[in-house]
Protein backbone atom coordinates (compact mmCIF):
# COMPACT_ATOMS: atom_id res chain seq x y z
CA UNK A 1 0.00 0.00 0.00
CA UNK A 2 1.70 3.24 -1.14
CA UNK A 3 0.14 6.73 -0.87
CA UNK A 4 1.26 10.07 -2.53
CA UNK A 5 0.52 13.26 -2.31
CA UNK A 6 2.99 15.66 -4.39
CA UNK A 7 3.08 18.91 -6.51
CA UNK A 8 5.97 17.15 -8.81
CA UNK A 9 4.72 15.49 -12.35
CA UNK A 10 5.58 11.56 -12.41
CA UNK A 11 5.85 9.64 -15.08
CA UNK A 12 3.09 7.03 -15.46
CA UNK A 13 5.47 4.61 -17.28
CA UNK A 14 7.69 4.24 -14.89
CA UNK A 15 5.14 3.68 -11.64
CA UNK A 16 3.47 0.87 -13.88
CA UNK A 17 7.42 -0.49 -14.42
CA UNK A 18 8.06 -0.25 -10.68
CA UNK A 19 4.47 -1.56 -9.32
CA UNK A 20 4.57 -4.78 -11.70
CA UNK A 21 7.79 -5.18 -10.49
CA UNK A 22 6.86 -5.34 -6.77
CA UNK A 23 3.48 -7.48 -7.84
CA UNK A 24 5.08 -10.19 -9.88
CA UNK A 25 3.05 -13.10 -9.37
CA UNK A 26 -0.60 -11.11 -8.85
CA UNK A 27 -2.06 -12.08 -12.28
CA UNK A 28 -3.79 -8.67 -12.83
CA UNK A 29 -2.50 -5.31 -12.68
CA UNK A 30 -5.07 -2.69 -13.29
CA UNK A 31 -3.70 1.03 -13.57
CA UNK A 32 -5.80 4.19 -14.10
CA UNK A 33 -4.13 7.70 -14.49
CA UNK A 34 -6.05 10.64 -14.98
CA UNK A 35 -4.74 13.78 -17.72
CA UNK A 36 -5.55 16.98 -17.68
CA UNK A 37 -7.90 17.74 -20.80
CA UNK A 38 -7.86 21.28 -22.88
CA UNK A 39 -11.45 20.95 -23.26
CA UNK A 40 -10.88 21.86 -26.91
CA UNK A 41 -8.23 24.94 -26.24
CA UNK A 42 -10.41 26.83 -23.83
CA UNK A 43 -8.76 25.57 -20.48
CA UNK A 44 -5.15 27.30 -19.41
CA UNK A 45 -4.17 25.63 -16.48
CA UNK A 46 -5.55 24.25 -13.57
CA UNK A 47 -4.76 24.55 -9.81
CA UNK A 48 -5.56 22.04 -7.52
CA UNK A 49 -5.98 22.65 -3.94
CA UNK A 50 -5.61 20.11 -0.99
CA UNK A 51 -6.10 19.99 2.96
CA UNK A 52 -2.39 18.58 3.77
CA UNK A 53 -3.36 17.39 7.30
CA UNK A 54 -6.38 15.38 6.10
CA UNK A 55 -5.41 14.18 2.58
CA UNK A 56 -2.81 11.31 3.28
CA UNK A 57 -4.82 9.86 5.94
CA UNK A 58 -8.06 9.90 3.84
CA UNK A 59 -6.46 8.11 0.48
CA UNK A 60 -4.56 5.27 3.12
CA UNK A 61 -8.32 5.26 5.02
CA UNK A 62 -9.63 4.19 1.17
CA UNK A 63 -7.06 2.01 0.72
CA UNK A 64 -7.05 -0.33 3.02
CA UNK A 65 -10.85 -0.72 2.59
CA UNK A 66 -10.06 -1.58 -1.11
CA UNK A 67 -7.28 -3.73 -0.24
CA UNK A 68 -9.38 -5.55 2.73
CA UNK A 69 -12.52 -6.21 0.11
CA UNK A 70 -10.60 -7.24 -2.53
CA UNK A 71 -8.11 -9.03 -1.22
CA UNK A 72 -5.67 -6.58 -3.18
CA UNK A 73 -1.73 -7.67 -3.12
CA UNK A 74 -0.51 -4.31 -3.36
CA UNK A 75 -1.92 -0.83 -4.60
CA UNK A 76 -0.49 2.50 -4.98
CA UNK A 77 -2.41 6.49 -5.31
CA UNK A 78 -0.37 8.97 -6.97
CA UNK A 79 -2.37 12.38 -6.89
CA UNK A 80 -0.54 15.86 -7.58
CA UNK A 81 -1.31 19.42 -6.09
CA UNK A 82 -0.78 23.19 -7.78
CA UNK A 83 -0.51 24.23 -10.94
CA UNK A 84 -1.61 21.71 -13.77
CA UNK A 85 -1.57 22.19 -17.60
CA UNK A 86 -3.73 20.54 -19.90
CA UNK A 87 -1.78 16.94 -20.80
CA UNK A 88 -0.61 17.00 -17.50
CA UNK A 89 -0.69 13.74 -15.34
CA UNK A 90 -3.58 14.53 -11.96
CA UNK A 91 -3.50 10.93 -10.79
CA UNK A 92 -2.98 7.78 -11.02
CA UNK A 93 -4.55 4.59 -8.98
CA UNK A 94 -2.96 1.43 -9.72
CA UNK A 95 -4.06 -2.12 -8.37
CA UNK A 96 -3.06 -5.84 -8.03
CA UNK A 97 -4.64 -9.25 -7.73
CA UNK A 98 -4.78 -12.38 -8.04
CA UNK A 99 -8.32 -12.10 -10.35
CA UNK A 100 -9.07 -9.39 -13.10
CA UNK A 101 -12.87 -8.78 -12.19
CA UNK A 102 -11.27 -7.69 -8.45
CA UNK A 103 -8.13 -5.77 -9.76
CA UNK A 104 -10.82 -3.53 -12.06
CA UNK A 105 -13.32 -3.62 -9.32
CA UNK A 106 -10.83 -1.68 -6.57
CA UNK A 107 -9.58 0.77 -9.00
CA UNK A 108 -12.79 1.68 -9.94
CA UNK A 109 -13.67 2.06 -6.34
CA UNK A 110 -10.71 3.89 -5.49
CA UNK A 111 -11.17 6.53 -8.62
CA UNK A 112 -14.88 6.56 -7.37
CA UNK A 113 -13.30 7.76 -4.12
CA UNK A 114 -10.66 10.23 -4.91
CA UNK A 115 -13.44 12.14 -6.65
CA UNK A 116 -15.90 12.75 -3.93
CA UNK A 117 -14.10 11.98 -0.47
CA UNK A 118 -10.64 12.88 -1.25
CA UNK A 119 -9.87 16.75 -0.11
CA UNK A 120 -8.81 18.05 -3.52
CA UNK A 121 -10.82 20.82 -5.52
CA UNK A 122 -10.05 21.86 -8.28
CA UNK A 123 -10.05 25.62 -9.97
CA UNK A 124 -9.75 26.14 -13.16
CA UNK A 125 -8.21 29.49 -15.42
CA UNK A 126 -9.76 29.70 -18.72
CA UNK A 127 -9.82 32.19 -21.33
CA UNK A 128 -13.57 33.23 -19.90
CA UNK A 129 -11.95 33.54 -15.98
CA UNK A 130 -11.36 31.27 -13.63
CA UNK A 131 -14.31 28.81 -11.77
CA UNK A 132 -13.90 26.31 -9.40
CA UNK A 133 -14.98 23.21 -10.88
CA UNK A 134 -18.44 21.96 -9.00
CA UNK A 135 -19.12 18.29 -7.92
CA UNK A 136 -20.97 16.20 -10.50
CA UNK A 137 -23.65 13.83 -9.18
CA UNK A 138 -22.89 11.74 -11.26
CA UNK A 139 -19.43 11.28 -8.58
CA UNK A 140 -21.84 11.01 -6.15
CA UNK A 141 -23.98 8.51 -7.62
CA UNK A 142 -21.04 6.65 -8.56
CA UNK A 143 -20.47 5.93 -4.79
CA UNK A 144 -23.46 4.46 -4.40
CA UNK A 145 -22.40 0.69 -5.90
CA UNK A 146 -19.98 0.24 -3.64
CA UNK B 1 -19.97 26.83 29.95
CA UNK B 2 -16.30 25.55 29.16
CA UNK B 3 -14.77 27.55 26.31
CA UNK B 4 -13.04 25.92 23.69
CA UNK B 5 -9.71 27.05 21.24
CA UNK B 6 -10.50 25.99 18.37
CA UNK B 7 -8.56 26.03 14.52
CA UNK B 8 -10.48 27.20 11.64
CA UNK B 9 -9.31 26.07 8.13
CA UNK B 10 -11.26 27.27 4.86
CA UNK B 11 -10.90 25.41 0.85
CA UNK B 12 -11.69 26.29 -2.15
CA UNK B 13 -14.35 29.29 -2.56
CA UNK B 14 -15.07 29.26 1.47
CA UNK B 15 -11.61 30.19 1.66
CA UNK B 16 -11.63 33.38 -0.73
CA UNK B 17 -15.42 34.13 0.32
CA UNK B 18 -13.99 34.46 3.87
CA UNK B 19 -10.74 35.62 2.74
CA UNK B 20 -8.28 33.45 4.97
CA UNK B 21 -6.96 30.03 4.94
CA UNK B 22 -7.10 29.55 8.97
CA UNK B 23 -7.84 30.96 12.29
CA UNK B 24 -7.85 30.38 15.85
CA UNK B 25 -11.26 30.67 17.63
CA UNK B 26 -12.72 31.19 21.14
CA UNK B 27 -16.02 29.72 21.83
CA UNK B 28 -19.03 28.72 23.25
CA UNK B 29 -20.63 26.33 20.46
CA UNK B 30 -20.82 23.03 21.28
CA UNK B 31 -21.83 21.42 17.90
CA UNK B 32 -20.74 22.47 14.43
CA UNK B 33 -24.13 23.73 13.55
CA UNK B 34 -23.39 26.23 16.30
CA UNK B 35 -20.16 27.39 15.16
CA UNK B 36 -21.69 28.47 11.66
CA UNK B 37 -24.27 30.29 13.42
CA UNK B 38 -21.87 32.21 15.29
CA UNK B 39 -19.94 32.87 12.33
CA UNK B 40 -22.17 33.96 10.83
CA UNK B 41 -23.54 36.47 13.19
CA UNK B 42 -19.64 37.24 12.77
CA UNK B 43 -19.45 39.78 9.37
CA UNK B 44 -21.05 39.48 6.25
CA UNK B 45 -17.89 37.47 4.30
CA UNK B 46 -18.92 34.49 7.13
CA UNK B 47 -22.45 34.81 6.16
CA UNK B 48 -22.17 34.84 2.62
CA UNK B 49 -19.64 31.87 2.89
CA UNK B 50 -22.20 29.27 5.44
CA UNK B 51 -24.83 31.04 3.29
CA UNK B 52 -26.08 27.73 2.17
CA UNK B 53 -24.83 24.80 3.77
CA UNK B 54 -26.22 22.17 1.40
CA UNK B 55 -23.55 23.59 -0.78
CA UNK B 56 -20.89 22.95 2.15
CA UNK B 57 -18.97 19.75 3.26
CA UNK B 58 -17.02 19.83 7.19
CA UNK B 59 -14.46 17.62 8.62
CA UNK B 60 -14.04 17.86 12.37
CA UNK B 61 -10.31 17.01 12.78
CA UNK B 62 -9.81 15.81 9.59
CA UNK B 63 -12.44 13.50 9.62
CA UNK B 64 -15.81 14.19 7.09
CA UNK B 65 -18.48 14.95 9.77
CA UNK B 66 -22.08 15.87 9.81
CA UNK B 67 -23.35 19.26 11.16
CA UNK B 68 -25.08 18.02 14.50
CA UNK B 69 -21.21 17.27 14.75
CA UNK B 70 -20.35 18.17 18.93
CA UNK B 71 -17.03 20.16 19.12
CA UNK B 72 -16.00 18.26 22.18
CA UNK B 73 -12.56 17.94 22.79
CA UNK B 74 -12.36 18.69 19.21
CA UNK B 75 -9.18 20.73 17.73
CA UNK B 76 -9.43 21.35 14.52
CA UNK B 77 -12.90 22.15 12.08
CA UNK B 78 -12.53 22.20 8.13
CA UNK B 79 -15.11 23.88 5.85
CA UNK B 80 -14.97 23.14 1.92
CA UNK B 81 -16.92 22.67 -1.09
CA UNK B 82 -17.40 19.30 -2.19
CA UNK B 83 -14.31 17.61 -3.19
CA UNK B 84 -13.27 17.46 -6.37
CA UNK B 85 -10.29 14.98 -6.40
CA UNK B 86 -9.39 12.55 -9.17
CA UNK C 1 -6.34 1.58 -32.59
CA UNK C 2 -3.59 -1.23 -32.15
CA UNK C 3 -3.08 -4.62 -32.00
CA UNK C 4 0.12 -6.93 -31.13
CA UNK C 5 0.74 -10.55 -31.12
CA UNK C 6 4.22 -11.46 -30.83
CA UNK C 7 6.38 -13.91 -28.73
CA UNK C 8 8.46 -11.56 -27.41
CA UNK C 9 8.58 -9.91 -23.92
CA UNK C 10 6.94 -6.18 -23.64
CA UNK C 11 7.03 -4.05 -20.95
CA UNK C 12 4.08 -2.73 -19.54
CA UNK C 13 5.65 0.70 -18.20
CA UNK C 14 7.01 1.57 -21.47
CA UNK C 15 3.53 0.80 -23.53
CA UNK C 16 1.80 3.05 -21.15
CA UNK C 17 4.48 5.49 -21.69
CA UNK C 18 4.19 5.90 -25.19
CA UNK C 19 0.24 5.42 -25.58
CA UNK C 20 -0.02 8.25 -23.03
CA UNK C 21 2.02 10.56 -25.27
CA UNK C 22 -0.39 9.24 -28.07
CA UNK C 23 -3.59 10.34 -26.25
CA UNK C 24 -2.71 13.62 -24.13
CA UNK C 25 -5.80 15.07 -23.37
CA UNK C 26 -7.95 11.83 -23.54
CA UNK C 27 -8.78 12.25 -19.45
CA UNK C 28 -9.11 9.14 -18.38
CA UNK C 29 -6.43 6.13 -19.34
CA UNK C 30 -6.61 2.40 -18.09
CA UNK C 31 -4.62 -0.01 -18.61
CA UNK C 32 -4.32 -3.71 -17.44
CA UNK C 33 -1.74 -6.01 -17.60
CA UNK C 34 -1.84 -10.03 -16.95
CA UNK C 35 1.41 -11.57 -15.64
CA UNK C 36 2.06 -15.49 -15.45
CA UNK C 37 0.95 -16.61 -11.90
CA UNK C 38 3.47 -19.04 -10.36
CA UNK C 39 0.39 -20.90 -8.69
CA UNK C 40 2.36 -21.55 -5.22
CA UNK C 41 5.46 -22.68 -7.11
CA UNK C 42 3.78 -25.55 -9.15
CA UNK C 43 4.26 -24.06 -12.46
CA UNK C 44 7.45 -24.75 -13.98
CA UNK C 45 6.07 -22.57 -17.19
CA UNK C 46 3.39 -21.71 -19.41
CA UNK C 47 3.17 -22.41 -23.67
CA UNK C 48 0.53 -20.38 -25.34
CA UNK C 49 -0.49 -21.70 -28.82
CA UNK C 50 -2.89 -19.34 -31.16
CA UNK C 51 -4.18 -19.30 -34.97
CA UNK C 52 -2.32 -16.43 -36.66
CA UNK C 53 -4.43 -16.48 -39.36
CA UNK C 54 -7.75 -15.59 -37.01
CA UNK C 55 -5.76 -13.86 -33.97
CA UNK C 56 -5.00 -10.37 -35.21
CA UNK C 57 -8.57 -9.85 -37.02
CA UNK C 58 -10.49 -11.28 -33.80
CA UNK C 59 -8.56 -8.94 -31.57
CA UNK C 60 -9.71 -6.05 -34.27
CA UNK C 61 -12.88 -6.80 -34.52
CA UNK C 62 -13.61 -6.47 -30.58
CA UNK C 63 -11.06 -3.68 -30.60
CA UNK C 64 -13.77 -1.86 -33.04
CA UNK C 65 -16.79 -2.88 -31.16
CA UNK C 66 -14.78 -1.46 -28.20
CA UNK C 67 -14.06 2.07 -29.87
CA UNK C 68 -17.75 2.36 -31.07
CA UNK C 69 -19.75 1.57 -27.83
CA UNK C 70 -17.59 3.66 -25.92
CA UNK C 71 -15.99 6.35 -28.01
CA UNK C 72 -12.60 5.96 -27.20
CA UNK C 73 -9.68 7.62 -28.35
CA UNK C 74 -7.38 5.18 -28.00
CA UNK C 75 -6.82 1.44 -27.91
CA UNK C 76 -3.74 -0.91 -27.33
CA UNK C 77 -4.37 -4.19 -27.37
CA UNK C 78 -0.76 -6.75 -26.64
CA UNK C 79 -0.50 -10.56 -26.35
CA UNK C 80 2.06 -12.51 -26.45
CA UNK C 81 2.20 -16.84 -27.46
CA UNK C 82 5.14 -19.34 -26.76
CA UNK C 83 6.93 -20.00 -23.84
CA UNK C 84 5.98 -17.87 -20.26
CA UNK C 85 7.33 -18.21 -16.79
CA UNK C 86 5.70 -17.17 -13.83
CA UNK C 87 6.13 -13.27 -13.45
CA UNK C 88 6.32 -12.81 -17.07
CA UNK C 89 3.76 -10.36 -18.75
CA UNK C 90 1.32 -12.59 -20.79
CA UNK C 91 -0.74 -9.87 -22.57
CA UNK C 92 -2.16 -5.82 -21.76
CA UNK C 93 -4.94 -3.71 -22.99
CA UNK C 94 -5.13 0.29 -22.67
CA UNK C 95 -7.66 2.24 -23.56
CA UNK C 96 -8.09 6.49 -22.94
CA UNK C 97 -11.39 7.92 -22.90
CA UNK C 98 -12.65 11.31 -22.47
CA UNK C 99 -14.80 9.73 -19.09
CA UNK C 100 -13.08 7.19 -16.45
CA UNK C 101 -15.91 4.88 -16.62
CA UNK C 102 -15.98 4.44 -20.25
CA UNK C 103 -11.99 3.76 -20.45
CA UNK C 104 -12.58 1.11 -17.46
CA UNK C 105 -15.81 -0.18 -19.12
CA UNK C 106 -14.13 -0.65 -22.60
CA UNK C 107 -10.74 -2.34 -20.83
CA UNK C 108 -13.02 -4.76 -19.44
CA UNK C 109 -14.85 -5.43 -21.94
CA UNK C 110 -12.05 -6.26 -23.99
CA UNK C 111 -10.68 -8.56 -21.10
CA UNK C 112 -13.63 -10.25 -21.20
CA UNK C 113 -13.28 -10.86 -24.94
CA UNK C 114 -10.11 -11.98 -24.88
CA UNK C 115 -10.29 -14.45 -22.16
CA UNK C 116 -12.92 -16.06 -24.13
CA UNK C 117 -13.64 -15.05 -27.70
CA UNK C 118 -9.37 -14.85 -29.05
CA UNK C 119 -8.04 -18.01 -30.15
CA UNK C 120 -5.48 -18.34 -27.50
CA UNK C 121 -4.75 -21.60 -25.49
CA UNK C 122 -2.85 -22.13 -22.90
CA UNK C 123 -1.01 -25.09 -21.32
CA UNK C 124 0.52 -25.35 -17.73
CA UNK C 125 4.00 -26.99 -17.69
CA UNK C 126 3.75 -28.61 -13.97
CA UNK C 127 5.52 -30.76 -11.65
CA UNK C 128 2.63 -33.32 -12.18
CA UNK C 129 2.55 -32.77 -15.83
CA UNK C 130 1.37 -30.76 -18.57
CA UNK C 131 -2.36 -29.83 -18.48
CA UNK C 132 -4.44 -27.52 -20.93
CA UNK C 133 -6.10 -24.61 -18.94
CA UNK C 134 -10.01 -25.20 -19.46
CA UNK C 135 -12.27 -22.53 -20.22
CA UNK C 136 -13.65 -21.44 -16.68
CA UNK C 137 -17.68 -20.89 -16.68
CA UNK C 138 -17.12 -17.35 -15.27
CA UNK C 139 -15.18 -16.49 -17.53
CA UNK C 140 -17.92 -17.00 -20.72
CA UNK C 141 -20.42 -15.52 -17.96
CA UNK C 142 -18.20 -12.64 -17.79
CA UNK C 143 -19.45 -12.06 -21.15
CA UNK C 144 -22.96 -11.88 -20.67
CA UNK C 145 -22.89 -8.29 -19.19
CA UNK C 146 -21.98 -6.11 -22.29
CA UNK D 1 -22.03 -33.33 -55.99
CA UNK D 2 -19.77 -30.93 -55.91
CA UNK D 3 -16.58 -31.80 -53.98
CA UNK D 4 -14.93 -29.45 -52.19
CA UNK D 5 -10.88 -29.38 -50.80
CA UNK D 6 -11.40 -27.40 -47.77
CA UNK D 7 -7.61 -27.13 -45.10
CA UNK D 8 -8.13 -28.19 -41.62
CA UNK D 9 -6.19 -26.90 -39.25
CA UNK D 10 -6.33 -28.31 -35.33
CA UNK D 11 -5.53 -26.44 -31.66
CA UNK D 12 -4.34 -27.68 -28.50
CA UNK D 13 -5.42 -30.55 -27.07
CA UNK D 14 -7.98 -31.20 -30.45
CA UNK D 15 -4.42 -31.11 -32.74
CA UNK D 16 -2.90 -33.36 -30.55
CA UNK D 17 -5.57 -35.94 -30.09
CA UNK D 18 -5.39 -36.18 -34.17
CA UNK D 19 -1.58 -35.70 -34.19
CA UNK D 20 -1.22 -33.18 -36.70
CA UNK D 21 -1.91 -29.39 -37.16
CA UNK D 22 -2.89 -28.86 -40.50
CA UNK D 23 -4.70 -31.33 -43.25
CA UNK D 24 -5.99 -30.68 -46.92
CA UNK D 25 -9.17 -32.75 -46.98
CA UNK D 26 -11.49 -33.72 -50.36
CA UNK D 27 -15.08 -34.15 -49.21
CA UNK D 28 -18.59 -34.12 -50.35
CA UNK D 29 -19.89 -32.12 -46.80
CA UNK D 30 -22.06 -29.68 -46.68
CA UNK D 31 -21.32 -28.59 -43.49
CA UNK D 32 -19.36 -28.60 -40.41
CA UNK D 33 -21.09 -31.23 -38.63
CA UNK D 34 -21.35 -33.63 -41.78
CA UNK D 35 -17.55 -33.13 -42.27
CA UNK D 36 -17.20 -33.74 -38.46
CA UNK D 37 -19.17 -37.14 -39.05
CA UNK D 38 -17.25 -37.85 -42.50
CA UNK D 39 -13.51 -37.49 -39.96
CA UNK D 40 -14.85 -39.63 -36.81
CA UNK D 41 -15.28 -42.42 -39.70
CA UNK D 42 -11.91 -42.36 -40.67
CA UNK D 43 -10.26 -43.15 -37.95
CA UNK D 44 -9.88 -43.76 -34.19
CA UNK D 45 -8.16 -40.46 -33.05
CA UNK D 46 -10.66 -38.03 -34.76
CA UNK D 47 -13.39 -39.74 -33.65
CA UNK D 48 -11.49 -39.32 -29.93
CA UNK D 49 -10.82 -35.96 -31.01
CA UNK D 50 -14.46 -35.21 -31.54
CA UNK D 51 -15.94 -37.41 -29.31
CA UNK D 52 -17.44 -34.51 -27.46
CA UNK D 53 -18.62 -31.85 -29.55
CA UNK D 54 -19.71 -29.84 -26.78
CA UNK D 55 -16.46 -28.97 -25.82
CA UNK D 56 -15.37 -27.93 -29.36
CA UNK D 57 -15.36 -24.91 -31.34
CA UNK D 58 -14.83 -24.45 -34.75
CA UNK D 59 -14.10 -21.40 -36.69
CA UNK D 60 -15.07 -21.59 -40.57
CA UNK D 61 -12.56 -18.94 -42.79
CA UNK D 62 -11.25 -17.44 -39.55
CA UNK D 63 -14.75 -16.84 -38.18
CA UNK D 64 -16.60 -18.83 -34.79
CA UNK D 65 -19.23 -20.49 -36.51
CA UNK D 66 -21.77 -23.30 -35.58
CA UNK D 67 -21.83 -26.40 -36.07
CA UNK D 68 -24.75 -26.64 -39.20
CA UNK D 69 -23.00 -23.84 -40.67
CA UNK D 70 -22.25 -24.31 -44.73
CA UNK D 71 -19.11 -25.53 -46.26
CA UNK D 72 -19.96 -23.55 -49.30
CA UNK D 73 -17.18 -21.73 -50.86
CA UNK D 74 -15.39 -22.37 -47.56
CA UNK D 75 -11.39 -22.55 -47.85
CA UNK D 76 -10.34 -23.31 -44.11
CA UNK D 77 -12.12 -25.41 -40.96
CA UNK D 78 -10.43 -25.04 -37.51
CA UNK D 79 -11.43 -27.11 -34.88
CA UNK D 80 -10.27 -26.11 -31.46
CA UNK D 81 -11.20 -26.45 -27.44
CA UNK D 82 -13.30 -22.88 -25.60
CA UNK D 83 -10.37 -20.21 -26.07
CA UNK D 84 -8.00 -19.68 -23.06
CA UNK D 85 -6.81 -16.29 -23.17
CA UNK D 86 -6.12 -13.50 -21.68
Amino acid sequence: MSVRVQSEPFDPGKELSQFSRLVSGAGAIVTFTGVVRDEDGTLNHMMIEHYPAMTGPAIEAIEKEAIGRWNLSASLVIHRYGALSPGDQIMMVATASRHRAHAFAAAEFLMDYLKSRAPFWKKEFTADGAYWVTAKDEDEDALKRW
Amino acid sequence: MKKLMIDLVYFAWVRERIGISKETLETNAQTVAELIDELKAREERYALAFEDISALRVAVDQELSAFDASLDGVREVAFFPPMTGG
